[in-house]
């Protein structure tokens, strides 16, 4: 009797002798992510093409009076300013992103109104090939401008603290008709892949691996996918209804993101896929 | 109004369950977990056609407080296999093989249920369960490795021409059907989405999908 | 999860491996419960606590001889195949007299499932 | 083109096949784009290492496969260089006239495929030879769909 | 406005006679022609077709392409530092459109 008990507990423990039975692929998952990994080196290799949508938000930045426009550094100071949003703004009683803030802006500086700044912000959404954005170009040059710099949130913010939790709730909660929340692909221990693109996962603390590039140049649509553009469409795929971009919901996921990543140094455009 | 009231009532059942000890931490986390929804729902758009997918169940209300699966506390465990196991309807004439080549099309739609007003030709009226993004299927066809791979999985299931139509072989048909219709009465909380749960599949589709997965003809047990 | 396992075996006093217990049951012409499982999987958790450590269940396995594999280990993955185990959590019912598959189950069943799945397989002879 | 000379040209590709297990893969298209293109028949081309292809083993998307082309025969000998895809629509890429200006043979793009085939990079030096070199690439999907 | 946007790069400090890197990314769609799955009409091609470049106004590479060549294309080309002066590539597309780019070079 005891000895079965002993040899019982051996066998639950369980020695995992190699050789599962569903080795069938011809090359392991790990392989294929190694192999894609390397893809995506290569990619990286040479001039990035989203440098061209910073050499146009150049001027756009002119043409669209930014230069009175404070993205929490004063007034026209670009250099870092990237790297510390979000943050609370006075002026506007909110927390924004960098995105948002731009929408701010764009109403406060540029004479538009809020439909005419989504559409704006819209106006490359769905499209590839050849379409080029000035507010793409816009984000991009107000983040490359802090390339270099760390990302620091200031998370003690009673109001950004606030953003920050709605975030990381928001980031949990199952909904919609296929019941997806974000961390359905990204967390969990072990690495996966969607098809073939490996999944970045808060657990393993990727968070700050996978926002210091954006905005990042997509090259099956050759254009540069902002921040906002990237949760559209994570929301499109997990059968949301549509997202609406300078929302509190972006400004709740970016202060989740961008403060898990503190300490990252932003380093944009990145490229992939 | 009715909706948000059913709402807030789920939520409150929900946390019940999980905070019972503490009922003020409860009433805390309860205000900022209805916080997130509105910031949520108030960042997605408003179309008529679509607010329908704003109603939380009480299953992804309970699963929405668990960072994982693992973290989950054996009540909430329970509750949610006891509202998903009594979920299920099959077919008109019960469970059957149903025609894998019909399955197929369904497994490699990646197109279902989606929809943005901008730019992609999405339909709302998509069908499809995108399978390929999670499982590797079918040999040589990629895939992910979010779910289990499931290339021959009707062989894995020891199912062959002469057993297929055996009480045994119906037996696995109907509880792969059940893992497709609402995978959470077998895995609580588990990434699938319960496709027949939510009617994105109707019961026929589903068992389309699962002669696909186990037909000895299909080109999953080649 | 292993001190969890540790007392299902306490229980049941489980052979030490699928074979022997097979050889086992068809002297003394008895029906095995094979219970296989996965280090890595949490729905095993779920259904070792829920289900397999609960009393009733305990009552209702007695007439059976009951054994839990890895089903990633040489046994496991061995029975696995010959029994069609897809995945973890699966129990397999098996006459080895007839040599036969007289029940399976896959993933967390809830309890009052699995009873009734018990009391169906052990209708048959030997139970 | 008449018939005839399709037909046979279609029989000498297929005996070829039947012979050199190493042509056996290249397409007809391929072959009427590099005649085209380069000037003689793919079946003359010799296989050299000395040129290298650098491009990834998988690809997660088709539409941007980064390809580097070097090689190690000084640029003083090189006339030009063509980049093909075997199995794209258009099996023709890019071509590159090189000439002692260019220091050496080094030339890098990216460029779309629509599946899973070989890279295929053909030189042709001064003294008017020709030689190639291809490498597999691997096209798979990635992302939700 | 931004068809033929281009961004050309040389190195900054590099020896005379020394074999270097021209890095180059031009904004064009590069599509093939193709049918427009809404309207079913045929849709032209729209590609770069060739891009000369030159070193002091002397002719060092042409390359021709098609669509076969990814959309905003980066090329990489080498050439040899023959001494202080100009690299400037101009590249055409078949919808007429020419453009140039120059950028400045210096030897050490």
């Amino acid at each position: 009797m005891r000895r079965y008990l002993i040899l019982g507990a051996i066998v639950s423990v369980g020695a995992v002798v190699g050789g599962s039975i569903y080795a069938q692929q011809d090359l392991s998952p790990e392989e294929e992510i190694r192999l894609i990994q390397e893809f995506n080196r290569m990619l990286a290799e040479g001039v990035n093409p989203g440098e061209v949508w910073y050499e146009i938000g150049k001027d756009s930045v002119k043409k669209y009076n930014l230069d009175k426009c404070d993205f929490g550094l004063g007034p026209g100071v670009f250099k870092g300013a990237a790297a510390q949003l979000p943050r609370y703004f006075k002026d506007a009683g909110k927390v924004m992103d960098l995105e948002t803030r731009l929408g701010w802006c764009l109403q406060k500086y540029a004479n538009m109104s809020q439909e005419e700044v989504l559409k704006f912000v819209r106006q490359c959404w769905g499209k590839s090939g050849n379409c080029v954005s000035e507010y793409d170009a816009l984000v991009m040059f107000l983040t490359m401008e802090s390339n270099g710099f760390k990302i620091s949130v200031d998370t003690k913010d009673p109001n950004v603290k606030k953003f920050y939790e709605i975030g990381k709730a928001v980031y949990q909660t199952r909904i919609g008709p296929w019941d997806f929340n974000c961390a359905t692909c990204h967390a969990g221990k072990q690495e996966v892949r969607i098809r073939a693109t490996r999944l970045w996962s808060a657990d393993r603390g990727e968070t700050g691996q996978a926002v210091y590039y954006f905005p990042k140049y997509l090259v099956r649509w050759g254009l540069p996918m902002t921040m906002h553009y990237r949760y559209a469409e994570c929301i499109r795929q997990m059968r949301w209804p549509e997202f609406i971009p300078h929302s509190d919901l972006a400004v709740a996921l970016s202060t989740y993101l961008y403060a898990e990543s503190n300490g990252t140094v932003i380093k944009a455009p990145g490229i992939g896929r | 109004m009715k909706r948000t009231a059913l709402l807030l009532a789920l939520m409150a059942f929900g946390f019940g369950l999980a905070q019972q000890k503490k009922p003020q931490k409860q009433a805390q986390q309860q205000s900022s977990y209805q916080e997130a929804i509105k910031v949520l729902v108030g960042g997605l758009s408003q179309d008529p056609r679509f607010t329908w997918k704003y109603q939380q169940d009480e299953a992804q209300i309970i699963c929405s407080q668990y960072k994982s699966r693992e973290a989950m506390p054996a009540q909430a465990v329970q509750k949610v296999i006891e509202l998903s196991s009594k979920s299920f309807n099959y077919p008109q004439w019960g469970i059957y093989m149903g025609d894998w080549k019909e399955g197929k099309k369904l497994v490699e739609s990646a197109r279902g249920g989606r929809f943005a007003s901008y730019g992609f030709s999405d339909n709302p009226n998509d069908k499809g369960g995108n399978c390929y993004a999670c499982h590797l299927i079918e040999k040589g066809q990629p895939g992910g490795t979010m779910g289990p791979n499931l290339y021959q999985y009707g062989k894995r299931w020891n199912i062959t021409k002469e057993n297929m139509s055996t009480p045994q072989a119906l037996e696995s048909i109907k509880t792969v059907y059940q893992i497709i219709y609402n995978s959470w009465a077998l895995f609580p909380c588990s990434s699938m989405p319960r496709f027949g749960y939510h009617g994105n599949l109707s019961p026929e589709d589903i068992a389309n999908i699962v002669a696909f997965l186990l037909h000895p003809d299909s080109p999953v047990n080649k | 999860m292993k001190i969890l396992l540790f007392l299902v075996s306490l229980v049941f006093a489980s052979p030490q491996s699928v074979d022997s217990a097979i050889k086992l049951a068809s002297q003394e012409r008895r029906l095995v419960a094979i219970y296989f499982y996965n280090k890595n999987c949490i729905y095993c958790t779920q259904f070792e606590d829920f289900v397999l450590s609960q009393p009733q269940t305990r009552s209702a396995l007695e007439p059976f001889i009951f054994v839990s594999v890895e089903l990633y280990s040489e046994e496991g993955s061995r029975y696995g195949r010959k029994f069609g185990v897809v995945g973890t959590p699966s129990v397999v019912f098996y006459n080895p007299v007839e040599g036969k598959v007289i029940g399976k189950t896959f993933g967390n069943r809830p309890l009052g499932e699995f009873l009734k799945l018990i009391t169906d397989v052990c209708k048959k002879p030997l139970c | 083109m008449d018939r005839r000379s399709f037909i046979l040209m279609g029989a000498s590709a297929g005996l070829f096949a039947l012979i050199s297990p190493r042509y056996a893969f290249a397409s007809s298209k391929l072959e009427e784009e590099v005649r085209k293109r380069v000037g003689v028949s793919l079946s003359q081309i010799q296989q050299s290492d000395q040129i290298s292809i650098n491009a990834p083993t998988i690809a997660e998307s088709g539409a941007n496969i980064p390809v580097t082309v070097e090689s190690t025969i000084p640029a003083e000998r090189v006339e030009h260089l063509w980049v093909f895809a075997d199995k794209n629509p258009v099996p023709w890429i890019t071509d590159v006239k090189i000439t002692p200006a260019n220091g050496q043979v080094y030339f890098s793009t990216r460029i779309k495929m629509g599946e899973t085939s070989n890279v295929r990079a053909i030189m042709k030096l001064k003294d008017g030879s020709h030689i190639m070199n291809f490498k597999e690439v691997k096209v798979t999907a990635g992302g939700c769909g | 406005m931004s068809v033929g946007t281009g961004i050309l790069r040389v190195p900054s400090n590099i020896k005379k006679g020394e074999v270097f890197r021209v890095q180059m990314v031009i904004t064009h769609p590069m599509t093939p022609p193709r049918r427009d799955p809404q309207t079913g009409q045929e849709v032209p091609p729209y590609t770069l077709t060739k891009l000369d470049l030159f070193f002091n106004d002397t002719l060092v590479s042409t390359i021709n392409m098609g669509a076969g060549v990814s959309a905003n294309p980066f090329i990489a080309i080498s050439m040899v530092a023959q001494d202080n002066g100009v690299v400037k590539i101009v590249y055409e597309d078949n919808r007429g459109g020419k453009w140039e780019k120059t950028a400045e070079l210096k030897v050490s």
